[in-house]
């Protein structure tokens, strides 16, 4: 755990877990002339197509007033396929401050599956290096949070904190609530383990490692 | 009666008393909870944010060895885990691109039979019986049940109806003679996965719930989700803040209610590991506030 | 044996100029049975005509091929000339060696080889011919109209304006339909119940139409021009002879707090009612789920009440069968409640209404005299939110059409909410305006221009309750996608208009089909747009796909016109080409019965001298067989064939395809 | 010798094909010579036994074609002959016959260039296959059996 914690501590920017993106970049360059929205139809299965603009996802986002651009409009910005769009939808902040709390597709007319959407233009914008500067707070979170469980396999929480605060290189925001939740025994500072921790090192390896983020 | 058991991290780290008061509440019923060995972190907001494969690999891990301890249902009281274990279920039954590559990446063989139940299926399925003639005074409250996002949606994963307004904790509820308000956020987002790296915004989004929940005159919020009731209780200084008051209607695990019910005390149920106190005892509901401001004096001495 | 003649037309250079007309007719005279041929310059002509008809008479023919054009253009010209000579008129045949042969091919050897292989194909189709007379079916002069809506009263009174008998069903105690229920009609917004009943009226005395209300389809036999109907006669508990209509007995009713269906469910009636003042017939009904006598025997005030002794409790339903030649279907549709909307309550919240509440909220003969009072607390509503393609245009909800009138209807209703209330507020979200009609985007563009109304382009995703209030939570898309969030006193669901929970067993029980929505079907969507597959049987209105009045009104006209042209005739003529079954080779395997698109196969028994079932065997019924010959291709062991292309002809036709005709020469 | 000219013969409706064949005429739109046509009422009436005939006759394609699917004159009758084709297609191959030589379409009364297209495209593609050989194996199948076939 110690070691965990030194190794982000004295090199935050060190994503072990991307470190072949240069390799899938050389990819995309090969795939350049594919548009956004068919990458999004091979490896969601979506048909961004199916959305006719009404606007009812944005409306019911409970974070739509957070988002630089209205979730219906990621999808209007996709159907025209350009590439200056398609750069813009990659380097919204919308699909990082996004909580996939499933309300968009829940009451979408047409079904668009928004959430598993976004989820493909997150894992492509870090692929792509377009990821909206704003939302580092939050990536650092999502690889503080996978470091954790990386390590352990499971969540350890204080080290979790810890971890992002390091990367976010904001040691002060939020740790007030913690010395209440060492109180009410809420944080734990010996870390629990998974016994087959290599098991999850090689999950990691052969999916994150490995994969564009879709299907 | 043996049920497979996934805690999550969340039982395990920052809600004790939710896996304290669902062991008990299950040992009540005669239902045996049986922890998946070596169970591993569901992956969370994170793991699909950022790899679809690698969202499902970590889950489907742990299904996986459920099944291989000869489990047929597993009880997974975190909504967050429940609903990610039922994505990768899901995934792999529908896409076969899933079950072909998953096999080498977890190393454990899945067939993909195992049934997930989440907090308020299993006390539906096992609990409700039980409860028969459990109805006591001292819990008449009103109480806002609160389903935040993912117990219900989305509707066709999670199989709910009416799952704009679902009305399972409530009939849960009725059976120890707690009545429930009719509000409008009962499965509003509280903000959960932002809750590190944008308090602010949980502060807004859980604002609104405690909002409405107050002002239909509810006494407590009752949950069946660790992360819920970690915001809606912890994050009390962000949300009132936003809401520029204080506020002090508690939030509690619907199993800590469930467990008064079968005759366990507060401290069985662990009352204490809430941030806002209620207590039920001697027909003395209490949720003063002394004890929250307490904890914000407490906040500001302490700088790390 | 069959003597033959062959005449091939020049049509003056048309065909003559690629095909070698004489050779052609050279050709022709050594087919076998083949006594005479000849060529012609024009064979349309009067002296072509005569040259036919002296044939015929001088060679004792017995069949005739025109090789001329298509027979689509001149087959009723020459089958007329050989049946003026006595021979039956399906033994002439046209080749058509101009559109499929002298106009697509050039001048040559090989041209004129196609167009004689094309006589020789025709002369053994002639000579495997047999004579077929047209078949001639009585008709019942009585129209059974299905539905007493505007669409129902307007074919009623058309069919029976001409002079026929009509016999009127309707469901419920009145007729009216739909309009009844209306405040004012856009685009003109002249009032609805004006309109609409003096016609109601006209109906229930005009000398030809029988006006059954409180009544429905029982069952259905026969065919065009023969159809026999059996009515299910509802009792009402009153005897309608005696009732004079005075009302007593409503006033009397203890029972009065049933949701009123003509209200939508805003105002409340007694046990014994008349639907609404003006209802046709003006006579009351017992509703005998709340009526207190039918649940314990006791009250009967309205009984000791009515001095004309017209109340009867122990009144049965009675089945009534009827003889009539047509059908006019006209049952209209109904909409969705609020309580389809997951996110906008499940349809909790008292404010929230349809727009058919809220038509009834307009309305002066509504449950607030027409002063527009929400139903929670009965206060005016200061701002009303009005929501459009409420679930219409939504394949989540398993709706993926517009219901077509909701547009004009919500700016209607905006307007006339703002007329009564000048210091309201009304807004609209919409996807789209779909104003496609006579003056009906003048009509929106006058809520918007002159009364104000705030049109937002956007769909709302969320109704909730919050002090008193209803909170609406929606999008401006014009407005780069900015979230709106509305505190409104009132909501207005533009619901989606579907058919009937009964359209389908209705379509059942008259053998029309419909659509996955159970809209009935039209038979052509352009061309026969009122009628059904179903020969005879025709739709009015509402009952086909979400419609205005106009609309239900113009093809409630057309669908009368329809039937008035069937009853123009004494007998029905149809053309002979129908299947026939050979009954004693049938097997009765009825694949045939499963294929047939007109259910024209029907089940025969056949019995021996004892009466006891020897087999089932296929029949067909001429009247519904339209002989598209599936069930031909279909029967294996060729017992059934189709006159005019039978097996006989087919392949004797396919046998002569390749003779060369070298052989004859 | 002169190229291999195919004989074709056309099973249309009388409805749409038929209509649309005479439009390709008043439109003077030039087609190969090698098709002769046979009007039915519908695509539904077509037996294939009359396929079989025709083959039996000398033919080395056929073409059958008829309304659009949602067109049919008679609602239904072009969607079971198409149907019955799927069924078709594997008795050709059961009998060895090239199910190529056989050409299904949809022609509508408003398509005449489609009709004089769907004649051409047809003869060459004949012309590619060369003369029907295959017929001659006909004789060894009962037309009972075949009947089955069709029909099951
Ligand atoms: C809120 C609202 C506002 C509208 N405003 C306007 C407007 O301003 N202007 C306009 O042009 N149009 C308006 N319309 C549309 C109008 O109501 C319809 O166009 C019209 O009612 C259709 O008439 P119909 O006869 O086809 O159907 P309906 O009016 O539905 O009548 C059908 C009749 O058939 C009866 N019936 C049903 N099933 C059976 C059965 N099985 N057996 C016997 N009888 C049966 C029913 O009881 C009913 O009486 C409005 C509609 C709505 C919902
Ligand atoms: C570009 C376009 C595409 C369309 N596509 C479709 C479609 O896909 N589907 C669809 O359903 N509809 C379509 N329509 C609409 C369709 O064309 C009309 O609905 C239809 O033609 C109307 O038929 P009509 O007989 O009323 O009028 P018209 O077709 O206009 O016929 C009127 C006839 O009256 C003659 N006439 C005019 N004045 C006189 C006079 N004084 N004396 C004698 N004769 C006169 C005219 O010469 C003409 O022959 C389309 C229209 C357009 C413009
Ligand atoms: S709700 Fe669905 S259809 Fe409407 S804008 Fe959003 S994604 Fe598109
Ligand atoms: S899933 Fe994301 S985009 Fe959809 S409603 Fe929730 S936060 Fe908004
Ligand atoms: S039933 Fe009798 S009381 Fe009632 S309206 Fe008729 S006559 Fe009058
Ligand atoms: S008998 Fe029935 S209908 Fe008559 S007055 Fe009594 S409750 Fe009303
Ligand atoms: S008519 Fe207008 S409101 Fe109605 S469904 Fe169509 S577009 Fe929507
Ligand atoms: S004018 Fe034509 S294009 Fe414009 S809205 Fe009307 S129908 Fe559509
Ligand atoms: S010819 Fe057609 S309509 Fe007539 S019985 Fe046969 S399948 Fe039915
Ligand atoms: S397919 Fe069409 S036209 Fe064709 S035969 Fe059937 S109805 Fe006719």
């Amino acid at each position: 755990m110690q070691n965990n914690m030194t190794e982000i501590a004295e090199n935050p920017s060190k994503d072990t877990y991307y470190s072949n993106d240069l390799q899938k970049w050389g990819a995309e360059i090969k795939n350049k002339d594919i548009s956004l929205k068919e990458l999004v139809f091979n490896e969601t299965g979506e048909k961004v197509s199916l959305c006719y603009q009404c606007g009812k996802c944005t409306a019911g986002c409970p974070l739509s007033d957070e988002m630089d651009i209205a979730p219906n409009t990621i999808l209007r910005l996709l159907q025209i396929g350009s590439k200056e769009y398609d750069r813009k939808v990659l380097s919204s902040y919308t699909i990082w401050v996004c909580l996939s709390c499933e309300t968009c597709m829940a009451r979408c007319p047409k079904e668009v599956d928004l959430p598993a959407i976004t989820d493909f233009l997150r894992s492509e914008s870090i692929r792509r290096h377009l990821a909206n500067r704003k939302a580092n707070n939050i990536i650092n979170f999502h690889k503080a949070f996978l470091h954790s469980i990386r390590g352990s396999g499971r969540l350890y929480e204080f080290g979790l904190v810890i971890g992002y605060k390091l990367r976010a290189k904001n040691l002060f925001q939020d740790v007030l609530l913690a010395p209440s939740m060492i109180t009410h025994g809420k944080l734990k500072f010996i870390p629990a383990k998974v016994k087959n921790s290599s098991q999850i090192k090689e999950i990691f390896q052969k999916t994150i490692n490995n994969n564009r983020g879709g299907k | 009666m043996k049920i497979g058991y996934f805690p999550g991290c969340s039982l395990h780290g920052t809600a004790p008393e939710y896996e304290a008061s669902l062991k008990l509440v299950a040992k009540a019923a005669d239902i045996e909870l049986v922890e998946i060995e070596d169970w591993n972190c569901c992956g969370a907001t994170a793991a699909h944010s950022m790899n679809r494969m690698l969202s499902i690999a970590l889950p489907a891990r742990n299904l996986a060895i459920a099944e291989k301890m000869g489990l047929e249902e597993v009880v997974v009281p975190c909504a967050a885990c429940y609903s990610r274990l039922l994505f990768a279920l899901n995934e792999f039954k529908l896409d076969e691109k899933v079950r072909m590559n998953l096999q080498p990446i977890i190393e454990t063989e899945f067939k993909g039979n195992i049934k997930i139940l989440n907090v308020l299926d299993f006390l539906e399925k096992y609990v409700m019986d039980a409860l028969k003639n459990k109805v006591d005074d001292k819990f008449k409250k009103k109480a806002a049940c609160y389903y935040g996002c993912l117990l219900v949606r989305p509707p066709k994963l999670t199989n709910s109806e009416r799952w704009d307004d679902p009305l399972r904790m409530e009939a849960i509820l009725k059976k120890i003679g707690i009545d429930s308000i009719d509000w409008s956020f009962k499965t509003e987002c509280c903000g959960a996965g932002l809750s590190i790296a944008r308090t602010d915004i949980v502060g807004k989004l859980s604002g609104k719930i405690i909002e409405d929940a107050k002002d239909r005159g509810a006494d407590m919020i009752v949950t069946a989700c660790p992360m819920c009731q970690s915001n809606l209780d912890m994050r009390r200084g962000a949300i009132n803040n936003y809401l520029k008051k204080d506020n002090n209607i508690p939030a509690i695990f619907i199993t800590q209610l469930i467990g008064l019910a079968f005759g366990y005390s507060e401290k069985d149920m662990q009352f204490d590991k809430l941030f806002v106190p209620i207590s039920f005892s001697n027909n003395n509901f209490s949720n003063n506030n002394d004890n929250l401001k307490m904890q914000k004096s407490k906040v500001k001495e302490v700088k790390v | 044996m069959a003597r033959i003649g062959v005449f091939i037309c020049h049509c003056g250079e048309n065909i003559a100029s690629t095909v070698d007309c004489g050779k052609v007719a050279e050709i022709s005279s050594k087919i076998p049975g083949v006594v005479f041929s000849t060529d012609y310059k024009y064979m349309c002509s009067d002296p072509g005509q005569t040259l036919i008809k002296d044939a015929i008479k001088k060679y004792k023919l017995t069949g005739v091929v025109v090789g001329a054009c298509s027979p689509r253009m001149h087959e009723p010209t020459f089958r007329k000339v050989v049946a003026s000579e006595g021979i039956n008129p399906f033994f002439c045949e046209m080749a058509n060696i101009r559109e499929h042969c002298s106009w697509v091919h050039p001048k040559g050897e090989e041209t004129t080889q196609k167009a004689a292989d094309t006589i020789r194909i025709l002369v053994e189709k002639v000579r495997n011919n047999e004579p077929l007379y047209p078949i001639k079916v009585p008709v019942t002069k009585r129209a059974l109209v299905i539905g007493g809506g505007i669409a129902g009263i307007q074919a009623s009174l058309d069919i029976a304006n001409a002079g026929n008998e009509v016999i009127l069903i309707e469901k419920e105690p009145s007729i009216g339909g739909h309009m009844a229920q209306l405040s004012e009609t856009f685009p003109t917004l002249d009032c609805s119940q004006c309109i609409l009943t003096p016609r109601m009226v006209e109906v229930a005395q005009h000398p030809n139409i029988t006006l059954m209300s409180y009544s429905e389809v029982e069952s259905l036999e026969g065919f065009i021009g023969n159809f026999k109907a059996t009515i299910r006669k509802k009792a009402r508990f009153i005897n309608e002879e005696l009732c004079n209509g005075c009302g007593d007995c409503t006033l009397k009713c203890p029972i009065k707090k049933i949701p009123d269906e003509f209200n939508a469910e805003m105002g409340k009636r007694p046990a014994i009612y008349v639907p609404f003042p003006q209802a046709v017939p003006n006579k009351p009904v017992i509703d005998k789920d709340n009526c207190t006598h039918f649940k314990n025997g006791k009250c009967q005030f309205c009984k000791t009440n009515c001095s004309a002794g017209a109340i009867d409790f122990d009144q049965q339903d009675q089945l009534i069968t009827v003889d009539v030649g047509a059908i006019v279907v006209a049952t209209g549709f109904t909409i969705k409640g609020t309580d389809f909307f997951p996110e906008y309550g499940y349809g909790k919240y008292k404010d929230v209404v349809t727009g058919l509440q809220f038509e009834r909220l307009l309305s002066s003969s509504g449950p607030t005299l027409g002063e527009v009072r929400r139903p929670s607390d009965g206060k005016v509503p200061k701002k009303v939110v009005f929501i459009a393609c409420a679930g219409s245009r939504d394949p989540a909800k398993g709706i993926e059409y517009c219901s077509k009138i909701c547009c004009m209807y919500t700016a209607k209703h905006a307007m006339l909410y703002k007329h009564k209330v000048p210091d309201g507020e009304a807004d609209i979200f919409y996807m789209d305006i779909r104003a496609g009609g006579k003056n009906y985007e003048e009509f929106v563009r006058r809520a918007v221009e002159e009364d104000d109304v705030n049109y937002i382009r956007g769909r709302v995703s969320k109704v909730y309750e919050k002090n008193g209030k209803l909170i609406v939570r929606g999008v401006d898309t014009l407005l780069n996608s900015t979230p709106v969030e509305i505190e409104a006193d009132m909501v207005v669901l533009a619901t989606a208009s579907v058919a009937h929970s009964d359209a389908e067993s209705l379509a059942q029980k008259l053998h029309i089909s419909y659509d996955s929505y159970n809209f009935f079907s039209e038979a052509h969507p352009k061309l026969r747009p009122v009628e059904t597959n179903t020969a005879g049987i025709t739709l009015a209105g509402a009952c086909q796909a979400p419609k205005d009045i106009p609309e239900s009104v113009a093809q409630a006209s057309a669908a009368a016109s329809k039937t008035i042209a069937l009853f123009s005739q004494d007998l029905l003529t149809r053309e002979p080409i129908i299947a026939v079954s050979n009954k004693s080779t049938c097997v009765g395997c009825f694949l045939c019965q499963s294929v047939c698109p007109y259910l024209a196969i029907e089940r025969e028994e056949i019995k021996d001298r004892n009466g006891n079932i020897i087999k089932t065997v296929a029949s067909i019924n001429s009247g519904l067989c339209q002989g598209c010959g599936t069930c031909v291709a279909f029967c294996r062991s060729k017992s059934i064939d189709l006159q005019g292309y039978t097996n006989n002809q087919v392949f004797s036709e396919v046998s002569a395809l390749f003779e060369r005709s070298e052989e004859y020469v | 010798m002169s190229e291999f000219e195919p004989k074709i013969v056309a099973f249309v409706c009388n409805w749409c094909t038929y209509a649309g064949a005479d439009l390709a005429g008043t439109s003077r739109i030039k087609y190969a010579q090698n098709v002769r046509i046979v009007r039915f009422p519908c695509t539904g009436r077509i037996d294939f036994m009359l396929l079989l005939k025709a083959f039996e006759e000398g033919a080395d394609g056929i073409i059958v074609s008829g309304c659009h699917p949602a067109d049919c004159h008679y609602t239904s009758g072009n969607y079971h002959a198409r149907r019955r084709w799927m069924v078709f297609k594997d008795l050709l191959d059961f009998i060895g016959i090239d199910s190529r030589r056989i050409v299904f379409s949809w022609v509508s009364a408003a398509e005449g260039a489609k009709w004089a297209h769907l004649v051409n495209d047809t003869v060459s593609e004949i012309r590619n296959l060369g003369p029907m050989k295959e017929y001659k194996n006909l004789e060894n199948v009962s037309s009972n059996k075949i009947g089955e076939l069709i029909n099951d």
